[in-house]
């Protein structure tokens, strides 16, 4: 029998500040690692106090409970410090690293998917690399073309890499825990326009399973499969598809790698109708993979099309109207349903 | 104001770089050149008149550009984020004013200086950074991608370290076609840490590339200090690993960066290679706008801003007879009224139509 | 009204090398760099000579014509080489950069999608960067985790590259051809166990235009998309088949970004059924990718669901035995296709 | 057949390297150390008789392992790609043979001979490179991939540089659990070069941490020399970018090498942070096998083969009477004996079972 935790309100940042801390408290092979997560190294009035906790403050107060040998500032070098993340973890400890924009990754991927990823594999099984990458993702505040993307599809393409996508403060919390957890590389995705939404979320320790879907808003008619911060566009395009009586369903997957196929397809199996909804550039994305999933082990359920709501295949724009129309809006997940129901 | 006095061990007036070193090269000797060439009738250490007062205008350009940026950030009509140069003008345009447009730079996160002294249209980056269709990129960059191939500009960059590939082919261009051209690089203290620049230090060394590297080392990166980020007491100290001539200088003083740059940019169009320069600066501003500054000290800002490279290069060019106060007053009005007009204008356009979202690229979905 | 141009038979390895000879004579902006591409740099026996011409010998021979500074030896030094090569692309040159394998793209990653791909948008339209990267992919010859993926997926997510996937020689001098004259970047995918495969390739330096596919082989009864190397795969499967009485019709979009939707959906108008065949790794794949866009444009035009045939969700392993169960093989293929047959 | 002088400049004697250098730092202090103290009761250089017989047999398993593996290759016994250790042996013999299984190593391509010096089981290494269930890594990883986390053995590897940041991550490892363990990182000269070279050198030396760095400079990458690949004339010298000890070492003198690393892992050890060394050396086959070797002479390969690092062993060893020509006979036929009979098991192994393929990694799809 599952006793449900007291819950409180906190920012979806918050709630990964918490899991980092209890994971920390819990293991003493926990070491946070990225630039400028406690920030002022060697400044003389910040022996133990953080300069800034992270750009975005995610990490802030962490240095002072644990010290500057568990919260480690790294120099600006993506592939060092992952690197040694990496190294680290498949000799004892369990790192947490944060790398600062996935955009960055492209200065680091050797490390994530041709080492960490491949080495229980390639090594017969014999090591394992419990690290977890955090990163931020996502549009819509303007930080331009390097600063903006989403990109998991890339990390859940590569074998070895299981990929976690919250989309809530309660999400957020549990699913890094499992991530600090389990004993694979994990990328842990957060999108920078959530960290400041609010939530419910439980007290305690407990961990989300990995592969397992949450059904964010039930319904009948159509299935709306979104991922990150489009579970809050589609839960949008629901209130106004539920006026002109159109039920959708909205399933976030939590982790794209590995993917909850069942509670997919047991949506699709009751609204024969689905639209996915996927912030990423669309060519060989995460929503391209649910639909090519449900097109295969859900041909027959379907009554219509696979629709997906994607980013146009243009790198991210600066100029907010243009940013706008970059980012799946509501109104577009509701163009979408509409187009096959 | 006195300028800063070469002969004392340049990392020592740093209190943001590293103890000084016995491994540092420095230009002691091309400095006193400098110093020892003052006040002729061509100007100031063989920089003429118009020149100099150029340099002193953009260098103005440059700090009124920022100091408006940082307020109309604050005001809400720029987008994004945003990283100022203010303080460290001497080393753009020390450096740009020696380049002509078949010369390339390659910029960082914090570019504005750079695209002002490679001569980017002012009021293209004002509206860019607004995010109008009259910017210098259409709106679609933003600060942190301001470009103009033209003007030899290939774009800030928001990827610390990714420029300087880029800048070793600008070089390789320019030596395959035989265009005279010559690359800078510009990066900061903490991209030095970067596996770019070691490759790319590499490679033009190897082929002897024209590219001169420069590193303004403001002392930090974000908020965290050169002196934790970095194993090397002065950066410069790094050529050393490449075997190509390194260059510490004090990044405050115009005339210093003007004579190592020009050491560096002659050996490049000689064909002799590339050469690190490390420019020991400041920022005034935070990391970004927004940044609460918790890690340095009001009285570390205020002991560089004693040092301001703009009042001193003010008093040099009054005091060697360059141009009366008046003259000078009448060049900051100037620029002030330019970079008026310019939020003026940038205000005033239009943000980009739709269809733009899918151009420039090709699409395929 | 087109002429045929004369053909010779030669390698998919020769058919590179002639399309790299042609565009150098073309066009002196043209200049090759990498790894070895001629080997033995500074050694006193070899100044216009190649020690190695690439470690498969397919830049063989053109230091001879073309001398060292137009074909560079480089150091270990991917994210510097080839950032050097879209550098150059930027300011005059018309680089072509050798990536020795696809899987060393982690060293190198920022560079390119997040550098030269991205400079025609995020400059405003006012700088393009015509530079092309060859690259090896492909398992079969045991060379283990980390020299046998494929990966293109990961490029044709990226908005700004375009991807070339040759499966004949003819193909791979046509297509190589037309990607060294594109403005924009072109990441070129040489299956290294196509290098030895014969076939006719026409003379003269005609290019093959991107986004146009392949019908490879004509039938009514299944579709079967087919990626590099792939396509034998699928026509083997075809004879059988054929035998069968089953007549496939093999598509090959030889371009993934662009992609040729229209000949695909052609096909699938005819056949009603359709297999998609990727070697690489199945999520956010080429494959999903291909089958996404077919459950949406052409659901109406489907009879059965969209079967994928690819590798598994796991690295490449080494061992023979295992790495011949990784590779789809023309019986999963013949396979996948009686299941909706 | 003498040893190697060390006190000639070491660049000199290396046609493959670079002519020397003033930069450059040696151990020639050490290496005298070395050299004066030879022939005591204890064995040579402080090393006693046990494990001198010891080293002499690992390099001997060393060598024979990759003559085999040649033939073997060539008869169709081992697919896809093998670099060859042989000629290198003196290197990962002199440092490895100070380490225990607390003590991590990365590796390279050219991984064999770290893999036995660090006591990886050979005939699992045999069977790893036949592909068979009996392998290492169950066959899964072959002779790129061969690691055993279990005796600090994190993996040969496939990408140049690639171990580098794993070295830095064992060694905090080290200094945060507080294991009292070393990690020692094998690359070659071309590797010196990657962006990770620079990145996980600042990074261990403002940490401190508990690292060698070992370049095995044999002269080339693949087909192409060092002198025109590598801006430095010693990879050694690269150390003064990071401010840590540098040093050369003659890569085939067996003696000077494990000095050298004493003291680099003492002072690792002792917390007082990474070194540098750099062993010139030089492989005997191509850079993998099937490689027509055109870039060298046979006259270069022979001038190395002259000074063979396990012929210099042997000579010393007898000279100074610590075993006899017999004695050492005994040992080479053994490790004849112990390598044969791992052939013939890895011949009558089988391949993995298909459910192997599928195993040993979170599948999802
Ligand atoms: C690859 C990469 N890593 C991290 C960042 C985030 N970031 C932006 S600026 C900056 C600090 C750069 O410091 P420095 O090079 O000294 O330049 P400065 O800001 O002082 O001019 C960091 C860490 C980035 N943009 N790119
Ligand atoms: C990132 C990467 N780039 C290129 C290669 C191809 N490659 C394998 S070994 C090698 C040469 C390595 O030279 P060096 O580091 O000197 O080691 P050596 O082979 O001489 O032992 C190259 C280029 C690779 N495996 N990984
Ligand atoms: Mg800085
Ligand atoms: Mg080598």
């Amino acid at each position: 029998m599952v006793v449900a935790a007291a819950t409180r309100q906190m920012t979806y940042q918050q709630a990964i500040n918490e899991a980092l801390r209890i994971a920390m408290r819990d293991d003493p092979r926990v070491v946070l690692m990225g630039e400028d997560i406690a920030g002022g190294a060697m400044v003389d009035h910040l022996v133990n106090d953080d300069a800034w906790g992270g750009p975005m403050g995610v990490t802030k107060g962490l240095v002072q409970e644990f010290g500057r040998d568990r919260v480690l500032d790294t120099p600006i070098t993506e592939a060092g410090f992952i690197g040694a993340a990496i190294g680290a973890a498949a000799t004892g400890l369990r790192p947490v690293a944060e790398l600062m924009f996935v955009d960055f990754f492209g200065c680091c991927m050797d490390q994530i998917f041709d080492q960490g990823a491949k080495f229980r594999y390639m090594f017969g099984g014999k090591a394992s690399c419990p690290v977890v990458i955090r990163t931020q993702i996502g549009a819509g505040v303007s930080a331009a073309a390097q600063h903006s993307g989403c990109h998991y599809s890339v990390f859940t393409h590569m074998p070895g890499i299981k990929t976690v996508i919250p989309s809530t403060p309660a999400d957020a919390k549990g699913l890094l825990l499992t991530a600090i957890r389990d004993e694979d590389l994990v990328m842990f995705f957060e999108n920078k326009v959530l960290y400041g939404t609010k939530g419910d979320v439980p007290e305690g320790d407990e961990g989300i399973p990995f592969g397992v879907a949450d059904i964010k808003r039930p319904g009948d008619d159509v299935t709306i499969v979104a991922i990150s911060r489009m579970v809050q566009q589609a839960l949008k395009a629901a209130d106004t598809l539920a006026a002109e009586g159109i039920e959708a369903e909205v399933v976030d997957p939590r982790t794209l790698s590995p993917l909850d196929e069942g509670t997919i397809l047991e949506s699709v199996a009751k609204t024969h109708h689905v639209v996915i909804v996927d912030e990423d550039n669309p060519r060989c994305s995460a929503a391209a993979d649910i639909a090519a999933m449900v097109a295969d082990k859900g041909f027959d359920l379907l009554d219509a099309p696979i629709k997906l709501v994607t980013a146009p295949h243009t790198p991210v724009p600066f100029s907010p109207p243009l940013e706008q129309l970059y980012v799946p809006s509501p109104e577009r997940i509701v163009e979408a349903v509409r187009s096959i129901r | 104001m006195a300028l800063y006095n070469p002969r004392q061990p340049l990392s020592a007036n740093f209190e943001s770089g590293a103890p000084p070193s016995a491994l540092v090269t420095t230009t002691t000797d091309s400095m006193e050149a400098t110093m020892s060439a003052t006040d002729t009738d061509a100007g100031i250490a063989g920089i003429d008149r118009e020149r100099l007062l150029d340099m002193y205008e953009r260098m103005m350009q440059i700090r009124v550009f920022e100091d408006l940026a940082g307020k109309n950030f604050a005001a809400g009509l720029i987008p994004g984020f945003v990283h100022l140069y203010a303080g460290e003008e001497a080393v753009a345009v020390g450096i740009c004013s020696q380049l002509t447009d078949r010369d390339v730079i390659t910029s960082t996160h914090r570019g504005h200086g750079h695209c002002i002294a490679k001569g980017v249209d002012i009021d293209g980056m004002v509206a860019e950074l607004m995010g109008k269709s009259t910017g210098v990129c259409k709106g679609k960059g933003g600060s942190m991608h301001i470009a103009d191939v033209e003007k030899g500009m290939l774009g800030a960059n928001g990827i610390v370290g990714g420029g300087m590939p880029l800048a070793v082919g600008a070089a390789l261009t320019a030596k395959t076609l035989g265009t005279g051209g010559v690359a800078v690089c510009f990066f900061g203290d903490g991209a030095a840490n970067q596996g770019t620049f070691h490759e790319s230090l590499n490679l033009a060394a190897i082929w002897k590339l024209p590219v001169v590297f420069v590193c303004e080392n403001n002392g930090y990166a974000e908020s965290t200090p050169v002196r934790y980020h970095c194993s090397a007491s002065d950066i410069a100290n790094r050529a050393g690993a490449y075997e190509v001539p390194g260059v510490v200088v004090d990044g405050l003083d115009l005339f210093a960066v003007h004579e190592a740059a020009a050491e560096a940019i002659g050996r490049a169009r000689r064909g002799e290679g590339p050469t690190l320069m490390e420019a020991k600066t400041y920022r005034y501003y935070g990391h970004f706008q927004g940044d609460q500054v918790t890690y340095r000290t009001e009285e570390e800002l205020n002991r560089y801003k004693e040092r301001d490279a703009i009042a001193a290069v003010r008093a040099h060019l009054i005091e060697h007879g360059i141009a009366t106060a008046d003259e000078l007053d009448a060049i900051d009005q100037r620029v002030h009224d330019q970079l008026d007009h310019a939020w003026q204008a940038g205000k005033a356009a239009p943000f980009p139509d739709a269809e733009e979202a899918l151009t420039d690229v090709y699409v395929s979905y």
